[in-house]
């Protein structure tokens, strides 16, 4: 199949989608003839004109109630919110209204957005251009969080989250942008809400998310030459999340491991800890589900510091084996 | 630009009122109006009774002696234009087209029937099929979203236009900003309504800001803003359907500030230290529903007729609400998702 | 000893520290003659003047950063905002700027300061009036996070945060204010890091937060007329945790259930699961630890679904009787 | 109140530049005004060498062009008051107090030794003991701080100013209309400097405003406002001069706009597609560092000769940041706590 890039399937699954629905339009800072911080939206002004790609003045509360309203009166409004940092001063028109208009409704109205951010590190920007804040939404109903990890996953996501009928976060990773993968030429959509088994295992399964799954293949490929055989899970919607593929997965490995970029303390992985608490695979397990993510502090500057800030390939691989092998 | 924000100051002195013929508003058509403005200080008096009976909870926020702004603004637009709501906005919900005052009770009371199904209250309640798209727990909460609803109303070509209403404290969050440039240099068909009742919570308009108009800070973005008496309904209709006509005729937005007055406290728990009794009987003397029957000639007589007139289609509604069921608790998670 | 409410243990702190300190001042909507929304600053303006007890326009964000340009250069600032909802209007200048300043200027620099804000359902105030977010600010290097339970405890915790060098978000509960219990008159201080044995009990090891301490005893209480005998811990500071009382005690009871108002999904609750998990106390678990937390909803108007959506004393002592029976 | 906003316009042609008497600006100090600005210079162009040659990662903003704004406005104000920098604020911090360019350039190049210990890089660097408060990734970022530092100085009854600056673009963020608001109603000793390089990365400032100067905004708040010719270093100077003297004698905040233009791209990852070479170079035209030699009379020869030893000390800088060690991957966790 044809292989493209992480940020060419979003400008494609937009392309496509734009060109298939006009209630969607673009807007966000720098999307036009910048194509975008990361280039995403890169000739889709050419393509669509400026009343469907908009740039916006640097007014991000006012960029998602732009989002919210058009939404609320039938158009398929797609944000860009330049980095996922940003997003916090997104946060009341997301959290208080987007999330929750519905419910106050009585289900009465929605709110079908997309709210496109790359997340993470990496990059050399430092603490204020770095951060994976997901777990902040999956702790909000009302919204959906979804973190595409390949090129494949990313158009068929965009272009189910562009069919939803709710506000959608939806968190590129910078450093997946230039990646590459076999990608359908044609619309396809992956449904909102299922886990993925990226690679097949019987001795850990290891939950990652976003660039963390590649890490984890990563790691689970240089375990296999020792022979041990790694499960990796990609939940690829963090919300609502699809835990079943998980806990089967556990039921059959008796060991978990969950990884993610953003800091260790109430991240995401706790939730993944306290899933499987509560559910059967806690009869399985041999030992206690492991987290390996993110330092306790914010992204420093100087590139070796954060390069140990977040989980690389060895870390992975050095944690999996130890739980595999039971040194704990 | 000058021309843009030039401003029409309409002084709040009781006496001098907007002619109904200068403002175009036809004599039987004003009956219903004041008709109006009684059933929402109606409504208002019997929530407030209500909540003291205990038989509502929460908190509410009453906009006795502002009806007039909320009459005169819904009356300047058409049914099929966009209503964003504030956390004191049950004139400005019965005030806008085809609201239903036993719906509106029924959500005040938390009931299944309310327009929220109960779960909205007072400071949420919406009537989506009617383009009035809520009420608003947030201060400026709506301004944000009005931005989207202009945009929106520019991709689908109509002619509709977006009535955003905010307070005087309201007017300085940061949103509010962002807002009133990107419906600037976007030129959106979107009215933003300042109600200057003097008071944020406990906050003086005066101290709060160190302009005595807001209105003038329209200049900023360099879009028509004008001050007029809040309690002189046609001056408000008036300001509004212009607003309106130059909206739709892509002239772009409006900042209006209504100049008015809260009667009551801020909300329930509210001692009101931070005012004096004359202030709030000064304002009281130009109770808009008064003036607004002096202008139509009426005597007090016809005027407590309709009051009372209002007062019974208030207990229809607080009938209906009682006699509703309330919400499930076994249907507690729904409407969470689409 | 005396007995004042929770309320009155707060201004009582206030009015002490700033008596002893003059660089602490308030700030905040509605502080001065209104005493604030629920009066925990009532009299204040009287006794100190509006020069440090500052009414404010509304303006969270203002109000944030007006705190971290204060502490940045001597005072310390103690912000108010008036509902935790609308903290969602100051995540950037908490977050991005607060949190981080001291970590990305290399450790030159500090902000001392302190915001109150009180939190939690039950009021009828509706969706937008009634948020628990203590678990995006625990997520967040560089916070501290304090939740207090009682009379004694939130003022011994209100003056330890006066103290602290960095920015500690205080979060009170309005349930909570006319609560009364018995609080000393002079100036003490109960260090942030402490979690706290509220009721000694063999059976199983209850971890609650705020409101929820007062629900869980008064349910441990109904638990020992059947001979039930439950132990309730309070963290008091979610960050930084202090998880080896939590550890202890679960290792000497084999059970664990955490209690909070927050929506469970992503909640605090998972990170005690986690911690848990990865303490040694996993081997003295003789069953999974449980969450007891608020119904994945935005809250509702209606009294009875508003009662519905959170735990209530019956709830947890349903759930603690199940756990204890191993009825799972 | 028209008089606090009366607003004085100097023009952006080269040729008219403001004398250093009616600065008073005496010739000796200007030369090491002119010194500053080519320090400024060449540091950024070093800055850029050595992130084209890899050795530096990350992106970086560039002020080139914009330097007389950064040196006219610090010369203006006194050692002991505060400064709130920007994302591109490499030269407002070398032209700020007791700077030292071998520290600004170890952080550049993350080591140890750099005024941030490496954690924060070029858009952190700050010089708490020289109340240099630090530049901000976060675009108007530091504007709600100012509020701050403004009480902080009221309350300490000092003589200190603050100012903060921010871009064009970061003057629409919301954050900017509550701080404006609140220096102004408690009268603060802030001083806000825009400085309008045409564009927000790659918004032109044409597009991103309905007004044609952003000093207009200051009367939305009732402070004063100026808008000077960025390039112009005596002219910023005069202006920040004036701010300051007002701000000492308690009279409050002020908005100044300086009109410049950034020569480079905005960050390392710009195909400036929003702009035409021509427009560009017309500005380079205007060079603010030839444009001040050329007041002070100076030689292209002399010009060089202090170029050349502006670059020396640069050199001397990259040769301390590259003998200095890299921080410690074990003291990672430092710093996050007090
Ligand atoms: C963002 C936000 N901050 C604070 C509040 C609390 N609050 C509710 S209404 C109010 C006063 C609003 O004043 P104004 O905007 O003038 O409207 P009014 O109540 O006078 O109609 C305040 C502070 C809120 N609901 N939202
Ligand atoms: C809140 C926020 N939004 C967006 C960005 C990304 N960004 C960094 S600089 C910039 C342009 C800023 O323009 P301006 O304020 O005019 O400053 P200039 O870069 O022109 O000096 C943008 C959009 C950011 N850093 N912070
Ligand atoms: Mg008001
Ligand atoms: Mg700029």
């Amino acid at each position: 199949m044809r292989e493209i890039t992480y940020v060419e399937a979003v400008r494609e699954a937009l392309r496509q989608a734009m060109a298939a629905d006009d209630r969607i339009f673009l807007i966000g800072e720098d999307i036009g003839v910048y194509g975008g911080a990361f280039g995403a939206t890169a000739g889709l002004i050419q393509d669509f004109g400026a009343e469907r790609v908009i740039d916006t003045p640097i007014s991000e509360a006012g960029i998602t109630g732009a989002c919210i309203g058009a939404a609320l009166t039938g158009m398929r409004p797609v944000g860009e919110i330049q980095f996922m940092d940003f997003i916090t001063l997104s946060m009341e028109q997301l959290v208080l209204q987007a999330a929750k208009i519905r419910f106050m409704f009585g289900g009465k109205a929605s709110v079908p957005m997309v709210l496109r951010t790359p997340a993470g590190s990496g990059t050399g920007a430092a603490a204020q251009h770095s951060e994976s804040l997901e777990n902040w939404f999956v702790h909000i109903p009302g919204l959906k969080v979804v973190m595409p990890s390949s090129p494949y996953d990313v158009k068929g996501l965009l272009l189910a989250a562009l069919q939803d009928e709710n506000p959608v976060i939806f968190i590129e990773h910078k450093l997946l942008y230039k990646t590459k993968g076999p990608v359908p030429e044609e619309m396809y959509t992956i449904p909102l809400g299922q886990s993925n088994v990226v690679r097949p295992g019987k001795d850990l399964t290891v939950v990652a998310t976003s660039i963390m799954v590649n890490r984890a293949v990563e790691a689970a490929n240089k375990l296999a030459e020792e022979g041990l055989d790694v499960e990796v899970v990609d939940p690829r919607t963090l919300s609502p999340l699809d835990d079943s593929v998980i806990i089967e997965s556990v039921k059959k490995t008796g060991r978990a491991m969950v990884v993610h970029e953003a800091v260790k303390t109430s991240g995401f992985g706790a939730e993944v800890v306290a899933r499987l608490n509560e559910s059967e695979a806690f009869d399985y397990l041999e030992a206690p589900v492991r987290r390996v993510a993110g330092l306790d502090i914010p992204i420093p500057y100087n590139r070796n510091l954060e390069y140990h800030a977040v989980p690389q390939v060895e870390t992975i691989a050095t944690e999996a084996r130890k739980l595999i092998r039971g040194e704990y | 630009m000058s021309n843009r924000s030039d401003r029409q100051i309409i002084t709040t002195n009781g006496e001098t009122n907007t002619s109904l013929k200068d403002a175009g508003i036809p004599d039987d058509a004003a009956k219903d109006l004041l008709m109006k403005m009684l059933l929402i200080r109606t409504f208002e008096e019997k929530a407030e009774e209500l909540f003291s009976l205990g038989r509502v909870h929460g908190t509410m926020h009453l906009s006795i002696g502002q009806e007039a702004t909320a009459v005169g603004a819904a009356t300047a637009l058409r049914r099929g234009d966009y209503l964003l709501n504030t956390h004191r906005g049950h004139g400005h919900c019965l005030a806008w087209f085809d609201t239903n005052p036993d719906l509106m009770m029924a959500e005040f009371m938390g009931k299944e029937t309310g327009y929220c199904r109960g779960r909205g209250g007072s400071m949420h309640i919406a009537n989506v099929d009617a383009n009035n798209l809520g009420a608003n727990g947030i201060v400026a909460g709506g301004v944000p979203i009005a931005i989207g609803v202009g945009l929106s109303i520019k991709m689908r070509k109509t002619d509709q236009v977006c009535m955003v209403v905010f307070g005087d404290g309201g007017a300085n969050e940061g949103a509010v900003h962002e807002s009133l440039n990107m419906a600037s240099i976007w030129n959106l068909p979107v009215i933003y309504l300042v109600e200057n009742n003097q008071y944020a919570m406990s906050m003086p308009f005066t101290r709060a800001f160190n302009i005595p108009e807001i209105s003038q800070r329209a200049a900023a973005y360099n879009i028509h803003g004008v001050t007029v008496d809040g309690n002189d309904l046609a001056a408000v209709y008036v300001a509004v359907r212009d607003a309106a006509e130059r909206a739709r005729a892509g002239e772009g937005p409006t900042l209006i500030e209504a100049v008015t007055y809260r009667w009551r406290g801020h909300s329930k728990s509210d001692k009101q230290a931070y005012r004096t009794r004359d202030e709030v009987k000064e304002w009281q003397a130009q109770d808009p529903i008064r003036r607004f029957a002096h202008v139509l000639g009426l005597t007090d007589a016809q005027l407590d007729a309709l009051r009372q007139q209002a007062a019974e289609r208030i207990e229809a509604a607080v009938a209906f609400a009682e006699a509703s069921p309330e919400p499930e608790v076994s249907r507690i998670t729904e409407g969470v998702y689409a």
